[in-house]
């Protein structure tokens, strides 16, 4: 085992000064992204970072808490809408930006709490938590697709049903006039990312971090300690919630568009593969895939043959055959490896 | 009758992971004998037998059964070769019935007039099996759950017995009616038997000689004498 | 209107749901019950099923000789899945259900390639019957059948057989199953296989009634999970039976008298709720408890 | 796959052999004329080479892989077979022919098309319909498509940048901001579902990028930058109604897809039906994820409709159409969007589409010459293709209709060629005629009600030659006046309102 088990205590890569290095290397080169590309490829770039959080908390939730779900697009979903329909009807105030992203993210937790009310103070068996999180997001995509007309008008923002709620509010800054675009909108997503994700790490390697660690590893030990895991669990679940809002409200300031189908199936499973294949026991690894995989796909698409989704599916299929920890996480462990056999010569 | 062996073992080491549990024990089981193995809480008395019926492997060593190295092989080929196996904490299917287990374990053998025969010695030993065969295995108590599981390894008509602690959990009383049937069906079978326990009047009332099992290693053998003084076992069994 | 017919409409209505969901869950349900596998491709192996018979038709079989090939076609895919990918994970079920949308996803995109977006539809065999103003498709009531006999026969399969006593002991305890015998590998490979096959030939059997598109399968993901989350997976059949029978007699009075959308709505909301209340599946209540 | 010859050949055995050696000659005689034309091209290239003739790009985003590719690819083909005709110095008849194109056309019938006239009856073309004997107005050229006198576009060659979208809004989105971000593309065409318009519009008009939405829809777009050129609900929905109503009877049940398309189609059915006499006894809304029927079948027939008006999408809900017809429902059905678009009729072994009624702006087998021809020079590209569906038809004539805009303006700047295409365009498509209506931007149609019979063959039981989209018009929209970026739903409309949901 060696060096894994000597990052087993750990509960992120880069704790080690050489990892944080990397991790600030990692910080600084995305930075420079928007530098070496032009405005509309700075645009796609922070496509691809805002899924950081929705990743990070399947991460959270899955590779953290051992529970896993498909609801995360769910709240991804809601939190867009709900910012859609706030930051839509406030307009006029100023900062409405702002009361829409804090909406948001509310309007995900509520209703993440009500599905973990569910889920969890019925302690239902561990492998039907996945199963029941998929049905309750098909549930909410057939519901919003079919709020097309006058009668789902909320304020004066229109649902829109099935083809989605339009003209949603870009990000703007008090103090700058014009909305966030281009580079500026990419500085903005990997400001608001990076927050997240440090703030995400303090957590997880504190002491609140180990009672989520040992609900995983033991949860009947965990409970005989004297914490009540459902509510632990139902905790992380709905601060899972708020990671996958901020995603959510994120895209829809990118695109200004959502449509149910952008909580369908397909889209269900796909932070869950990012966690897969990144690692899904490493925030930093689990990061790192959701760029990879989000502008995989995105490459894919541009080659205009019919082969991205045969690829996509053969890429989950050999990380997790090839990459028992992750695709990230093992090459991660082994350049390690490597490292040491270095300092020992 | 000439006493051969059945069952030896020759330095055997296993364990979890990177942790060894079983140090280097070597045994020596021969024809229609009862042989304990004794040892206060783990010391590697399961893990040791679980290495010989294949649920673990052996880092090293070598087990051989009528002289066949049965080293590592997988636990249904071992089973099949007659080895039986009680395990500890009964290993019952609670979603089955009592006559599903010893149907299940009857597919061991064969032989149709045979298995008839087993479920008849089976349930001549333990007649409540026979009252409650179409019980679901999980409603039944811990004594007849330990009537169970040893049922179902003899209904495969094994050559050789493990029984893992089957006192662990079961009322005194109980405990005397399994060393009996134990004693019973070793005579009209011919078996030889593996015993594993920490009940020192089981030991002592049905063992023929006992390995004393310390940090994984064999200690002492207890010959029949020994094994009849409860005293000198309780020493064995408590320190 | 006269009530007799429409309550005979709604029975009819109530058991043709029933039997949909039951043939589209029981291979999930066994593959999930006896080996703790999620597999995430299981509508893309009805897929299959329903491209043999499809393609079978086309060469001028019948379609119900097509059956039988649809359930090897089933298994022969089971085999390679289980040997090439899920005998490495029986311990990771997550990691299982992650490698099994992978497979879906080339399933499809591939069944997309080769065939192209259709295959053609196979016509409904038999007519249909009159009573009362309401019609009913004789080929719904075969389907009914067929799943009435396919849970009796995993039901006498599984109670009755070695095969069946073999794969519940390694179901409840594989490790105590191979100590007495039982090759706990091929039980779950055999398993596999079974409950592929049995995907496959429900899509086989559900095939003239749908579309046969390589992205089929996606219509059988949600109420086969439906079934099975509310079933639970502690017995196969009260499991399926339970499930699929009160998911069934819940939506169609919903649907008849409120439309399609509140029967789907009322669908999820019975399965929340049921869950709520029997959170480890209907499965677990003893109606006939031995205790 | 193999095509069945006969469907698309409806009764034209007469004129069979005269069209194919016609056919022969023109294409002997296009080889004369490359041949002559080889200079040309030549110095087109080196005109290229000298830096000021680069590719004209067209981009083309369609979902080849998912749920959806299989409409998607239908049109990837679509546009590739009309850029390589660009390409080889071809174009589709046609030109501008001002705003009062419209009226050039009522030539077309033996009575001209009247709107809203008579006693609360909306009395479409049904009556001027039939091709009249005696005054033969009805003339349709057999060859549309003809030499451009262009190499390309402007002398320019044309480059197809064909995307994938993967039938994932997300990557819709992306793909739209690289090609006219990253690309520059001088056109963009793309599109299925609505929503993968609605999910790119912000971003066309983010950039005032042109753009051509071709597939058929519940109308109501009204976007300076965008034209869409498929056939919308008052051109489907009304002329089959009032068939239907008058054929078959005032009962109607509308089973619909619960969502923008099935609900706006089916509040234009509710409105319009009283407008001929017919009434809707009950409407029910199907979400997309249901594949098992039987409880829309006990229902319809408890209500005892006359005809039931089916508006379901997708391949779940082609189900229905088996199911149906499994359990002995036989009432006549009508529908916008089924057999043009997803083939049904090819697919379902007859009888499941009996009696299913369409009015449709394109289908395979339309049975005039330009349509074969249109069929036989696509099969020749691509012979494995199952069908040609409407949407592909639209793609096709759009990108030949860009060229032509692109060459009336003598630029591809973007600005130019939406005036160009706002200068009251036609085209002869392979339907027949095509005209860009400039106020609202929507196509004309020519409109075919097709009727399948019990072994699913296709006849045509009326034609209009000719309607023109009005209800943009109602709500007052002309965008060569007044720039728009909305889609209008019927809510807005008082009168439809009226009728509710």
């Amino acid at each position: 085992m060696g060096p894994l088990q000597l990052f087993l205590g750990e509960r992120d890569l880069g704790k080690q000064k050489s990892s944080l290095i990397f991790f600030l290397a990692y910080l600084v080169s995305l930075s420079i992204v928007p530098m070496v590309m032009g405005d509309y490829e700075a645009m796609n770039f922070a496509y691809f970072l805002l899924n950081v959080p929705l990743g990070l908390s399947v991460t959270l939730v899955w590779g953290y808490c051992g529970i896993l779900s498909f609801g995360q697009i769910a709240f991804f979903g809601v939190a867009g809408y709900a910012y859609g329909i706030i930051a839509g009807n406030l307009t006029q105030l100023p900062a409405y930006e702002f009361i829409g992203i804090g909406g948001g993210i509310l309007s995900s937790m509520l209703l993440a709490s009500i599905l973990a009310y569910f889920l969890f103070f019925a302690r239902v068996e561990n492998w039907i938590i996945p199963v029941l999180t998929l049905v309750f997001t098909l549930l909410l995509e057939t519901f919003l697709a079919q709020t097309a007309g006058y009668q789902w008008k909320i304020g004066n923002v229109l649902l829109g049903g099935y083809n989605g709620m339009t003209g949603i509010p870009s990000m703007r800054l008090p103090w700058i006039d014009d909305p966030l675009y281009g580079y500026s909108f990419y500085y903005y997503v990997l400001t608001f990312v990076a927050l997240v994700f440090v703030a995400l790490r303090i957590f997880i390697n504190s002491k609140y971090g180990s009672i989520i660690v040992a609900i995983r590893e033991d949860s009947l030990r965990t409970e005989v300690l004297g914490y009540d895991i459902r509510k632990w669990q139902f905790f992380v679940f709905v601060l899972a919630a708020a990671l996958a809002s901020v995603s959510g409200i994120l895209y829809v300031q990118w695109g200004n568009y959502i449509t149910p189908s952008q909580l369908g199936l397909v889209a269900a499973a796909q932070p869950v593969i990012w966690a897969a294949i990144g690692g899904r026991s490493s925030l930093l690894a689990v990061s790192l895939s959701t760029i990879g995989m989000t502008w995989f796909s995105f490459t894919l698409s541009t080659q205009g043959n019919q082969l991205s989704l045969i690829f996509i599916g053969a890429a989950a299929v050999a990380s997790i055959m090839l990459f028992r920890d992750g695709i990230v996480l093992t090459l991660w462990n082994n350049v390690g490896k490597l490292g040491k056999l270095f300092e020992k010569k | 009758m000439n006493q051969s062996s059945v069952l030896t073992t020759q330095d055997v080491c296993s364990g979890y992971g990177t942790a060894t549990v079983v140090r280097d024990i070597s045994v020596d089981i021969l024809t229609n004998e009862i042989v304990g193995i004794i040892g206060r809480n783990g010391v590697g008395k399961s893990t040791f037998v679980k290495t010989l019926i294949g649920l673990i492997r052996a880092s090293n060593g070598k087990v051989t059964l009528f002289g066949n190295d049965i080293t590592n092989l997988q636990p249904e080929l071992i089973a099949r070769k007659g080895v039986g196996y009680v395990p500890q904490g009964r290993g019952i299917f609670p979603g089955m019935t009592v006559n599903e287990h010893l149907l299940l374990g009857g597919y061991l053998q064969r032989d149709s007039k045979k298995r008839s025969k087993f479920n008849k010695l089976i349930f001549d030993l333990f007649p409540i099996l026979h009252e409650r065969r179409s019980q679901m295995a999980g409603s039944l108590s811990g004594g007849q759950q330990e009537m169970l599981a040893i049922g179902r390894a003899l209904a495969g008509g094994p050559e050789i017995l493990i029984l893992d602690e089957p006192s662990e959990g079961v009322q005194p009383n109980i405990v005397g009616q399994i060393g009996e049937a134990i004693l019973n069906f070793r005579k009209q079978l011919n078996l030889s038997i593996i015993l594993i326990d920490q009940n020192a009047s089981l030991i002592s009332n049905t063992v023929d000689r006992a390995y004393a099992v310390e940090k994984g290693s064999v200690v002492a053998m207890l010959d029949s004498d020994a094994v009849r003084d409860e005293e000198k076992l309780s020493k064995v069994l408590s320190i | 209107m006269e009530i007799a017919p429409l309550i005979i409409s709604l029975v009819y209505q109530a058991l043709t749901a029933g039997a949909f969901l039951v043939l589209c869950s029981i291979g999930l349900m066994i593959v999930l019950g006896m080996m703790n596998i999620i597999n995430l491709a299981h509508g893309e192996i009805m897929m299959i099923g329903a491209y043999v018979a499809s393609l079978l038709v086309t060469e001028g079989l019948p379609f119900f000789l097509t059956l039988p090939f649809c359930f090897l076609v089933g298994v022969l895919v089971g085999l390679v899945i289980e040997f090439l990918f899920i005998r490495y994970l029986y311990s990771r079920i997550l990691s299982a259900l992650v490698l099994t949308w992978g497979l879906g996803l080339i399933i499809a995109q591939g069944a997309l390639l080769i065939y192209g977006p259709f295959l053609p539809s196979i016509k409904i065999p038999f007519g249909s019957i009159e009573y009362g103003g309401f019609t009913y498709s004789i080929y719904q009531l075969f389907l009914i059948f067929v799943a009435a006999l396919l849970v009796a026969l995993i039901y006498f399969i599984l109670q009755k057989t070695e095969l069946g006593l073999k794969a519940r002991a390694t179901m409840q305890n594989p490790e105590i199953a191979s100590t007495i015998g039982i090759n706990r590998k091929k039980m779950f490979s055999i398993t596999f296989a079974f409950g592929a096959g049995l995907a496959a030939l429900a899509g086989g059997v559900l095939a003239p009634t749908t579309t046969i598109a390589p992205f089929m399968g996606t219509q059988f993901v949600a109420p086969a999970f439906i079934t099975v989350v509310v079933g639970g997976a502690t017995n196969i059949i009260t499991g399926t039976l339970y499930s699929a029978g009160s998911l069934a007699a819940i939506r169609t009075p919903i649907g008849m008298y409120l439309g399609s959308f509140a029967g789907t709505v009322g669908l999820f909301f019975a399965a929340l709720i049921l869950i709520r209340l029997y959170p480890n599946g209907l499965a677990s209540i003893r109606l006939f408890g031995r205790r | 796959m193999d095509r069945n010859e006969k469907d698309i050949t409806v009764n034209t055995e007469n004129v069979e052999s005269d069209g194919s050696t016609r056919r022969t000659f023109i294409k002997g005689s296009l080889a004369v004329g490359a041949a002559l034309a080889m200079p040309a091209i030549i110095t087109s290239k080196s005109a290229q080479a000298a830096g000021h003739a680069a590719a004209v790009k067209v981009g083309h985003l369609e979902d080849l892989s998912g749920n959806l590719a299989v409409y998607g690819v239908q049109k990837d083909h679509a546009a590739q077979l009309a850029v390589s005709e660009i390409n080889a110095g071809l174009t589709l008849k046609g030109g501008p022919v001002g705003s009062g194109g419209l009226g050039a056309f009522g030539n077309v019938a033996s009575k001209p098309p009247l709107m809203g006239v008579g006693k609360g009856d909306l009395n479409y073309v049904n009556d001027g319909g039939g091709r009249s004997k005696e005054a033969v107005t009805f003339t349709e050229d057999d060859e549309i498509l003809v030499d451009s006198g262009d190499d390309g576009i402007l002398g320019r060659p044309v480059e197809l940048i064909n995307l994938d979208g993967q039938s994932n809004n997300n990557v819709w989105q992306q793909l739209t901001r690289k090609l006219i971000q990253g690309d520059k593309v001088d056109c963009l065409v793309a599109g299925f579902t609505s929503a993968e318009r609605e999910a790119i519009r912000p971003i066309v008009d983010q950039f005032k990028q042109l753009y051509i939405y071709t597939n058929q829809y519940e109308g109501g777009v009204a976007d300076a930058n965008t034209f869409c050129t498929g056939a919308i609900c008052e051109q489907q929905v009304i002329p089959v109604v009032d068939y239907m109503v008058k054929t078959f009877g005032p009962r109607i049940y509308t089973i619909a897809a619960d969502y923008n398309f099935g609900q706006l189609t089916a509040a234009w059915t509710k409105a319009t039906a009283p407008l001929v006499g017919g009434e809707i006894i009950e409407e029910e809304f199907v979400p997309l994820s249901v594949s098992d029927f039987s409880t829309s079948i006990a229902r319809i027939q408890a209500a005892k409709p006359d005809w039931v008006f089916t508006l379901l999408v997708g391949s779940n809900q082609s189900n229905y159409y088996p199911q149906a017809s499994a359990a002995g429902l036989e009432y006549p059905m009508a529908s916008t969007v089924n057999m043009a678009q997803g083939y049904e009729h090819r697919r379902f072994s007859a009888p499941s589409l009996n009696r299913m009624h369409n009015c449709v702006n394109y289908i395979e087998e339309i049975p005039t010459k330009r349509n074969r021809d249109f069929v036989q020079r696509w099969y020749k590209m691509f012979p494995n293709d199952p069908y040609i569906g409407q949407m592909a038809q639209n793609t096709y004539f759009s990108i030949h209709m860009y060229a032509k805009a692109a060459r009336l303006a003598g630029t591809t700047e973007q600005e130019a060629v939406k005036k160009a295409l706002e200068s009251g365009m036609s085209i002869e498509a392979p339907e027949g005629t095509v005209f860009m209506e400039p106020a609202t931007h929507h196509a004309g149609h020519y409109i075919r009600l097709a009727v399948a019979d019990a072994e699913h063959n296709v006849q045509f039981l009326r034609e209009w030659p000719m309607i023109t989209p009005w209800w943009l018009h109602r709500m007052g929209v002309n965008l060569v006046g007044k720039k728009e970026y909305k889609q209008y739903i019927p809510d807005e409309d008082p009168y439809f309102t009226m009728f509710g949901k």
